[in-house]
């Protein structure tokens, strides 16, 4: 088993490898990359006889525990066989396709996708942990829209490529659906411990869905119906594709997966019904579809959808027989249609058209080439001495044994085997026949490489039919026995003497060669019948992707509409409705508990309510400002009144600074107007009650319960605040020392905001424009000139204090900002840009911060932890002590006042310039 | 008197809601700043209000007064209401950048960058 | 600017000898404004009025518009075209020329006679 | 003693707080509000600040509201000083302005 | 030691006064009038903030007192900074 | 002096913000400096994940006071593998944003905003207290406000607009959230909330409360349905660094987010928010791709698909088990590489294929076929073509599923799977096998600094599809690190 792997390695390898000479020397590179596939080849011949005698290559590795994936890989009989047509045919595709598309920008991809195909294939046929399978499973679709779509200037191609990659894709997640739910039930993923439990399986309830999911990801890769539309579209790959993909190997993997199946899900009859039945019809409705085409690659491929009906079928029916006769069908069907396939490129690159009515005499210009699709003809007709023949009286055996429905089923196979016999005529002989006039030959179409593949596939056929042990007892015989799970021992027989299946066979040609004679007339016919046809599932899939794409833009549009209004009102519906959730799934804590009424919080209350009104009802704008400012003000009335005179002074200032940020910009908006009606109005109106309210009993209830003070975490801080770090004033204390971290954070919030703001307002306006400000009076510069050195000393007053009394860092650097902010609007002669000055102290501040850090850490403490060095007596502040803690609280003042001084200088100057400008 | 703060507190929430949904750019920004106002002071009042005098250690004393407020609440919110400041300044200024630059301020016709 | 807190101190005595004076005026201002503000119709005549604060330095004119936006009835409102004209508006303009006068001579009084100082 | 003079300061404090209000209320032309929000504004906080100061009677006490007193005697003017500039200049360059 | 009525008294004073001021920021009818009415109704917070230092004993709320009365100055000076470049600009209408 | 790491996690972005502050106006020193942090941060970063792996959580009590009364930082498997892929994706951003800020945008301040942005990030991922997270995220939030807006062009504008105010509303519901949870339970350290609410304190209406407030918080910041309409307005507005940057690590916080508070910490309030989780997170897959189907944009395209995947993340946590926490995990971390990486391809497509709108652009794989295999590597990914690391994202995910026999959870799973690979292929369609139209935009070269960052998370995102057990173990240590939270 190594070797195969090692082969795989080798082809992936050769995927990265040969598309770089592709491009050059295509032929070349064909030849190369047909070593490693050629290798596997051989080595897989040594194996038949191992196989044969039940001792499976196995070869394991650890790969995804997690998962429970390891990386099984193990050879049966199916295994071998699928393995062998993947690395002959494939070799010999990589050959063909080395000359089939010298020159062409497609070569090097070509050889990229191919072998990862192949690779990919090899990885299917081998796997034996299901996960493992699905995932070669999954690159196969992927490498197939990769090659369908080589011609991707066309938008055929990328369509059709499309097609092939959502129906397979689909399957495939049917299928890995099928298999989690198949490993869940089976308690494994390896397929050759789960084939021995198909009784329990079988028993299962999970086996209706396992089935399906299952068979949805089988019949969508083997084109039955109603998912085989994609398989004639990706005739759109170049042909050399088209033979190896499309024809000999990927499309049989769905059948190949049924065959692994079938001792897990097999032998019930909804098994059995399905897909005899959907194989049935599959088989006959792409023989009467190839009837109608005219186009080489098309029937070929109407033909391959016709023999993968036959392959279901045969599985459904599920006797040894017609296991065998699958299998057998399944090399022989190989062995045909892979050098037809390629003779179709030959004759297309040959002389410019796969169209069967306009192409004749080309046996003899191209004898070589017409004596292997003669060959490859004749198997398909299933004429002695071919193979195809074999496989023939095998089908009709199988069919005539199947049981209840053995009639019906035996004149649909008669009939498919009759078309088959049309079609292989029309491609193998037809274009060859001499009617007069010989054509001209594209002498690009007389190489080597072209002819070798068809001709081996069609001369093996030809000994096959000959030696037909050469199949049956290794590899026939093994496939079967581990798809019915007991030894058979059968030999394939070309001659079975005079029979009625000789008979019928007889019949078969007769039939399929009257067809040919009236070929043309048999073609409009069916083409008639086709028309009647309403919708075909090729219509209906592409209809359903339209609605689909359709829906999606119509749910788009609907939920991402644009309008931020609405955007709002559906935050606001999830937060009413969750709240309502809550409270009703929970219910009332109890009624809010409530301290004494006071009468001053009340009455500011009820100014504030007053405010409010003010601000929703007034469309002045500069109301609606100064009310917001006047609720500013309430809320630090309200903080001073309840104990929190360090947030009342925050309050203070970031009010008074967000009033000032508004006078600033107030003249740059335009005023308020009513844009909106008064219906949506009321509307809105509503939406805000119902959020208000909501939220107001959440708040309520909240209060109805609330944790008692001595078991919050903040009693600890109370305690210790002063014994162990040094501060009286518990609230600074918290934020420069039990939660420096939130400090920290927000310090930078505000030297982003800071850089924000003034990166919006950079080059707002012109440089160096000497513009006078209006506010700059004499009497107020003169007020300023004692102002500033005031606020700046209360600054540092407030920050040295502030560790034991209302103040630190942020009031003091949010006082010392506006005083440098009050001298710069006080500064007539310049616009007052403060340049790097206020980047230098956020800069100088947030380094403050990170350096207070350090002492802790050089000490071997824990970070940020408070190091101390003194106490200090000094004026006005008092005693205070110093350590890390206060170093902190600089960086923030710092910061602070940088912050305030940044924004400020940037909106005035802003402003400013744009005044100097526009006049 | 926490209750009647909260229903204090829940009419700021309705204007801001209200405001919120107007078009207009100012009145949006003011909405914000009422909600974030009316945040302020539901972590202050939910927890339980204080007596009224401060969370300081007294002089002499090693803890705060007996049934001082809950300094914790304090200090988030000075937390909240500086970061409420950087925000509401770049905010005021986006807009009014935005202003300048689809000229308009009606919320409404600002739907070009969606589906 | 330099010397301002110089020139601060230099002048402190002046300050605090005006300070009586200063209080006695803002209190005579309040209550005018008080009644003013209950009865039931205002008696004003408003007006505007220039004050000539020539030969007082920047310090001075701004202690000047203090002074005279603290006493009764008048608030200063600018210095007109940025020189040395106050322009003070008075809520009981009976006799402009007086109020002027009145006004020059406490300004006078409160910062002594002007230093005529080049500007 | 003490509450007496603080109770009287008090109440005068409040009284010049609300005849500012009354007059920013009640009169009828802008620098006429101007006027009573100057000064009896700062008569208001004064008192009161006053009252405070004696009412606790802590030296600090008395520095704050001495200092606060004081800041507003400068502010005061000249916040009145650009509100009516400003005013004025309106009036020189349009007609009288609704807002 | 201050007796509660006259606080109460004090407090009910200011109230009325900070209703009056929010009325008049709400009729204007000029910016300069509401800007005024603001500017007062700060001063009024100020003052009553006074009080409640006087009412609780608790000194701190003093310094919130001073700051105050400095910072509102700031706020003015925008205002009026405000009003003064309003002028040649449309005007808010009622 | 173990958790030397995990604060250098928070110093380096720092430090790198305080010195590009400094350095302001001279753009060389700075991407210097944006470079060296930003690699320093993975590899302190990684640092972090192999000390978790080999020693257990990292905690480091804040300023010596032992949690809950101090802010504990703490690195388990889940939070130090996210600050790793955030030193990861911040590195290929700075280095893409080499080649493509200009220098307007870094005379703007973008430098230290970006390692703002990395530093809130990094801190929101190490935090284990509710408020200090909540300042986290303003510090993130705010620095991408602005780096959203950075260059000021219409759209940008616009975009950040509607990004700014929803978030901001989100930050206020988080803000209200912490603070009734201060309420009802005193605490705001998430093991010590834990701990609270098993022990019985606290009302269950506070509780409640205050964790649907913070559901909503976090939804919104996740870009959940129906709260993600800011991140399709604005994410295709700015810089392709900065969305590329977003789209990896922003709306993941959120999950994150949610993961940590409603995994562990609010054990008793599962049967509660899981269910609701459980159907807005099929319907954020399912309408996210259905935007991303229905777009001819490639970021719109990206942007939707960032919402549909939130979906199968929150979906993992909606589960409840452990596996689940696990799968939604490594969710994460694959679809921070893959996504990012995505957004650095379609920057690459705006510069070759002379735009974005895919009806305009073409001829890519003819002309740039490395960008094809660069593409197809997250692109597969993403639409989760086995063996590639999305595929083990969504197995992972749908095994769980199928474990509570939820049909049709998984049924749609799979479908929005096939939907994702189908808006792929379009962008690989138009953009890579379409000719190039005659009317495209020229096209604008690409320098080395594009490409690096795509290889460097290429092969990243190759390492876990074909490794994908080491990365599946540190899910399975950190989902099961994440459910014993080391008590406070
Ligand atoms: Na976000
Ligand atoms: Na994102």
């Amino acid at each position: 088993m190594e070797w195969y792997l090692m082969g795989m390695v080798a082809i992936i390898a050769g995927a990265m490898v040969w598309p770089l000479l592709a491009k050059r020397h295509a032929v070349w590179a064909g030849w190369l990359s047909a070593i490693a596939p050629i290798g596997i080849f051989c080595w897989l011949l040594t194996q038949t006889k191992n196989v044969a005698n039940e001792v499976l290559p196995t070869w394991t590795a650890e790969w995804v525990p997690q998962m429970g994936i390891s990386l099984d890989f193990r050879l049966d009989g199916p295994g071998l066989l699928l393995s062998m047509l993947i690395t002959g045919i494939g070799a010999l595709i990589l050959i063909y396709g080395g000359g089939y598309l010298k020159g062409s920008p497609q070569a090097a991809p070509f050889f990229a996708f191919v072998q990862l195909f192949m690779l990919a294939m090899l990885g299917v046929a081998s796997a034996d942990h299901l996960l493992v399978l699905f995932i070669f499973w999954e690159l196969t679709s992927l490498a197939s829209y990769l090659l369908i779509g080589l011609s991707h200037s066309e938008l055929a191609a990328r369509k059709a490529a499309l097609r092939a990659l959502l129906v397979t894709g689909t399957g495939g997640l049917a299928l890995l659906a099928g298999i989690l739910i198949l490993g869940s039930v089976g308690g494994t993923y390896s397929l050759a411990e789960l084939q021995t439990k198909g009784d329990l399986i079988r028993s299962s309830p999970m086996y209706l869905g396992i089935f399906v999911l299952v068979i949805l990801g089988a019949f969508t890769k083997s084109a039955q119906i109603p998912f085989h539309f994609w398989l004639p579209d990706a005739m759109a790959a170049p042909t050399p594709v088209s033979a190896y993909l499309h024809s000999a190997t990927m499309v049989k993997a769905g059948v190949f997966l049924l065959a692994k199946f079938y001792p897990i899900l097999g032998g019930v009859p909804i098994w059995h019904d399905t897909l005899t039945v959907i194989g049935g019809v599959t088989m006959l409705l792409g023989g009467i579809l190839a009837l109608a085409q005219t186009d080489l690659k098309k029937l070929l491929a109407y033909s391959t959808m016709s023999a993968l009906g036959t392959l279901v079928m045969l599985l459904g029916i599920g006797t040894d027989l017609a296991v065998k006769a699958a299998m057998v069908f399944l090399v022989v069907h190989a062995l045909y249609k892979a050098p037809l396939f390629m003779i179709a490129g030959v004759v297309d690159k040959a002389t410019g058209t796969r169209n069967v009515t306009l192409l004749q005499g080309l046996g003899k210009r191209m004898p070589l080439l017409g004596i292997a699709a003669a060959l490859a003809a004749f198997s398909m007709s299933g004429l002695p001495p071919f193979v195809g023949f074999i496989g023939k009286e095998l089908l009709y055996e199988a069919e005539i044994h199947a049981g209840h429905y053995s009639l019906l089923i035996t004149c649909l196979g008669f009939a498919a085997n009759a078309i088959n016999v049309t079609v292989a005529l029309k491609v193998g002989i037809s274009p060859f026949r001499n009617r007069g006039e010989l054509p001209d030959i594209n002498p690009k179409a007389r190489k080597p490489s072209l002819l070798i593949g068809p001709l081996i596939l069609a001369l093996a056929g030809a000994l096959i039919g000959l030696f037909p042990w050469l199949l049956g007892e290794g590899l026939i015989n093994a496939a079967v026995r581990d798809i019915v799970s007991q030894p058979v021992d059968s030999d394939l027989k070309l001659w079975h003497g005079f029979s009625l299946l000789l008979v019928i066979s007889a019949v078969t040609v007769v039939v399929g060669v009257v067809l040919y004679i009236f070929r043309d007339r048999v073609r409009a016919m069916v083409g008639l019948v086709l028309q009647k046809i309403p919708k075909k599932s090729s219509d209906i899939f592409d209809w359903g992707l339209a609605r689909l794409i359709e829906g999606a833009g119509m749910s788009t549009r609907f939920f991402q509409h644009g309008n931020l209004r609405l955007y709002l009102v559906v935050v606001l519906i999830c937060l009413s409705s969750l709240i309502t959730a809550s409270l009703v799934s929970t219910g009332f804590a109890g009624m809010p508990q409530s301290g004494p009424v006071r009468f001053v919080p009340v009455g500011i209350s009820l100014l504030m309510v007053m405010a409010g009104i003010a601000a929703i009802r007034s469309r002045s704008t500069v109301m609606a400002v100064l009310a917001m400012g006047g609720i500013g003000y309430g809320v630090a009335l309200l903080f001073a009144l309840f104990g929190a005179p360090d947030l009342a002074l925050t309050q203070v200032l970031v009010e008074t600074l967000t009033l000032v940020l508004f006078a600033l910009v107030m003249r740059q908006l335009p005023p308020i107007q009513a844009y909106s009606s008064t219906r949506r109005r009321a509307t809105d109106l509503g939406i805000a009650l119902t959020a208000g309210v909501a939220l107001t009993i959440a708040l309520l209830a909240v209060r109805g319960a609330t944790i008692p003070d001595a078991e919050r975490i903040s009693a600890e801080m109370a305690t210790r605040s002063l014994p162990e770090a040094n501060g009286k004033n518990v609230v600074n204390v918290i934020l420069v020392d039990f939660r420096a971290l939130d400090t920290m954070g927000e310090i930078c919030v505000l030297a982003i905001a800071a850089i924000g703001v003034a990166g919006l307002l950079l080059g707002s306006g012109r440089r160096n424009v000497q513009a006078e400000l209006a506010i700059a009076t004499p009497l107020f510069r003169t007020a300023v000139s004692w102002m500033t050195p005031l606020l700046i000393f209360m600054s540092i007053v407030l920050l040295f204090r502030g560790h034991n009394e209302p103040g630190g860092g942020f009031i003091g650097g949010l006082v010392a900002g506006a005083g440098l902010v009050l001298r710069r609007l006080a500064s007539a002669d310049r616009p007052p840009d403060a340049g790097r000055q206020p980047f230098l102290y956020m800069a100088a501040g947030i380094i403050t911060a990170l350096v207070s850090t350090l002492p802790a850490v050089f000490l071997q403490r824990t970070f940020m932890e408070g190091v101390w060095i003194g106490s200090l007596w000094l004026p006005i502040v008092g005693k205070t002590k110093f350590g890390t803690p206060f170093l902190f609280d600089i960086g923030v003042y710092l910061v602070v006042a940088g912050v305030c001084l940044l924004i400020l200088t940037r909106l005035i100057r802003g402003e400013t310039l744009k005044e100097a400008t526009h006049h | 008197m926490e209750t009647i703060l909260i229903l204090l507190t829940g009419f700021l929430f309705t204007c801001g809601f209200y405001l919120m949904l107007r078009r207009n750019f100012t009145r949006l920004l003011i909405g914000i700043l009422f909600i974030s106002q009316a945040a302020n002071l539901v972590i202050l009042v939910v927890p339980g209000l204080g007596p009224g005098f401060s969370p300081i250690v007294p002089d002499g004393a090693t803890r705060p007064l007996e049934g001082h407020p809950d300094p914790l609440p304090q200090a988030l919110i000075l937390t909240a209401i500086v970061i409420g400041f950087g925000v509401i300044a770049f905010a005021i200024v986006l807009l009014k950048k935005a202003y300048h630059g689809l000229k308009t301020d009606d919320l409404d016709r600002l739907k070009e960058t969606d589906s | 600017m330099k010397n301002l807190w110089k020139r601060t101190l230099f002048r402190l005595p002046n300050l605090l000898r005006f300070l009586p004076i200063y209080l006695r005026e803002m209190t005579v201002s309040n209550i005018r404004v008080a009644i003013d503000a209950l009865r039931p119709v205002p008696a004003f005549v408003p007006g505007f009025v220039e004050v000539s604060l020539k030969g007082y330095d920047p310090i001075q004119r701004w202690e000047a518009a203090c002074l005279i936006s603290m006493t009764p009835g008048t608030l200063s409102l600018d210095l007109v075209d940025d020189s040395d004209i106050l322009l003070v508006h008075a809520l009981y303009l009976q006799d402009p020329e007086q109020t002027k006068n009145e006004l020059e001579t406490l300004v006078r009084q409160a910062l002594g006679k002007p230093n005529y100082l080049p500007s | 003693m003490i509450s007496v003079l603080t109770s009287i300061f008090l109440l005068i404090g409040g009284f010049f707080s609300l005849v500012a209000a009354l007059g920013v209320f009640r009169f009828t032309d802008f620098y006429s509000r101007i006027h009573a929000a100057t000064k009896a504004s700062t008569f208001g906080l004064g008192f009161t600040g006053v009252a405070a100061a004696l009412a606790l009677g802590t030296t600090s006490a008395w520095v704050k509201m001495i200092a606060a007193i004081a800041f507003l005697f400068i502010t005061l003017p000249i916040a009145a000083h650009l509100l009516g500039r400003s005013v004025r200049s309106r009036e020189k360059d349009t007609k009288p302005h609704q807002d | 030691m201050i007796p509660d009525l006259i606080l109460t008294l004090f407090e009910v004073m200011l109230f009325v006064s900070m209703a009056l001021c929010i009325w008049r920021m709400a009729i204007g009818p000029s910016a300069a009038d509401r800007m005024v009415a603001i500017d007062l109704l700060g001063l009024l917070v100020a003052v009553l903030m006074i009080s409640h230092a006087i009412r609780t004993g608790d000194e701190s709320v003093l310094d919130v007192v001073l700051i105050f009365a400095v910072i509102a100055f700031f706020g003015t000076v925008a205002l009026a900074r405000h009003l003064q470049r309003e002028s040649d600009e449309p005007t808010d209408t009622q | 002096m173990t958790e030397f790491p995990l604060y250098l996690c928070l110093l380096v972005p720092m430090g790198a913000a305080f010195l590009q502050i400094l350095l302001l106006g001279r753009p060389r020193a700075q991407r210097v400096v944006a470079v060296a942090a930003t690699g320093l941060l993975a590899a302190v970063g990684c640092a972090l994940v192999a000390a978790v792996k080999t020693g257990g959580p990292v905690i480091l009590d804040v300023g010596g006071w032992a949690a809950p009364v101090g802010i504990r930082l703490q690195a388990d498997m889940l939070s130090a593998l996210m600050v790793a892929i955030t030193g990861i994706v911040g590195l290929c951003g700075a280095i893409h944003g080499l080649a493509e800020i200009p220098a307007s945008d870094e005379r703007r301040g973008y430098h230290p905003l970006y390692q703002f942005l990395l530093f809130g990030v990094c801190g929101s991922f190490l935090t284990n207290d509710l408020f200090n997270l909540y300042v986290w995220f303003e510090v993130m939030l705010l620095s991408s406000f602005v780096l959203l807006a950075l260059g000021g062009g219409k759209a940008q504008i616009e975009g950040a607009v509607k990004y700014v105010v929803l978030n901001i509303v989100a930050s206020l519901v988080f803000l209200l959230g912490a603070g009734l949870l201060y309420a009802t339970l005193g605490t705001l350290n998430f093991a010590d909330i834990a701990l609270r609410i098993s022990e019985g304190k606290g009302s269950a209406t506070g509780i409640r409360l205050s964790a649907v407030f913070l559901l909503l918080a976090f939804a919104v910041k996740a870009g959940v349905f129906p709260l993600y309409a800011w991140l399709p307005s604005s994410y295709h507005t700015p810089r392709h660094t900065i969305s590329a940057v977003f789209a990896g690590l922003l709306t993941k916080v959120g999950v994150y987010a949610l993961i940590r508070t409603f995994g562990p910490t609010f054990a008793t309030e599962q049967g509660f928010i899981l269910p609701i989780l459980w159907w807005i997170s099929l319907l954020t897959m399912v309408i996210g791709v259905f935007g991303a189907a229905s777009q001819f944009h490639t970021r719109k395209i990206l942007s939707f698909h960032i919402i549909s995947q939130i979906g199968y993340m929150t979906f993992g946590l909606a589960l409840g088990t452990a596996g689940a926490f696990a799968a939604a995990i490594f969710y994460v971390i694959h679809h921070i590489l893959v996504k990012t990486n995505l957004f650095f391809v379609a920057s690459v497509i705006d510069r070759i294929g002379g735009g974005e709108d895919l009806k305009k652009t073409g001829g890519l794989y003819r002309n740039a076929p490395w960008l094809a295999i660069l593409f197809l590597i997250p692109a597969l990914s993403l639409g989760g073509i086995p063996p590639f690391s999305g595929f083990w994202a969504k197995l992972a995910l749908v095994k769980e599923i199928l474990n509570v026999n939820a049909w049709f959870a998984a049924g749609i799973a799979l479908a929005v799977g096939i939907l994702t690979l189908f808006s792929m292929t379009k962008i690989w369609a138009e953009a890579f096998w379409k000719d190039r139209p005659e009317d495209a935009a020229p096209m604008r070269p690409v320098s080395v600094s594009h490409v690096i960052p795509m290889v460097i998370l290429a092969v990243g995102t190759v390492a876990i599809s074909l490794f994908p057990a080491y990365l599946f173990e540190l899910a399975d240590i950190a989902a099961r690190q994440l459910l014993t939270p080391v008590a406070p």
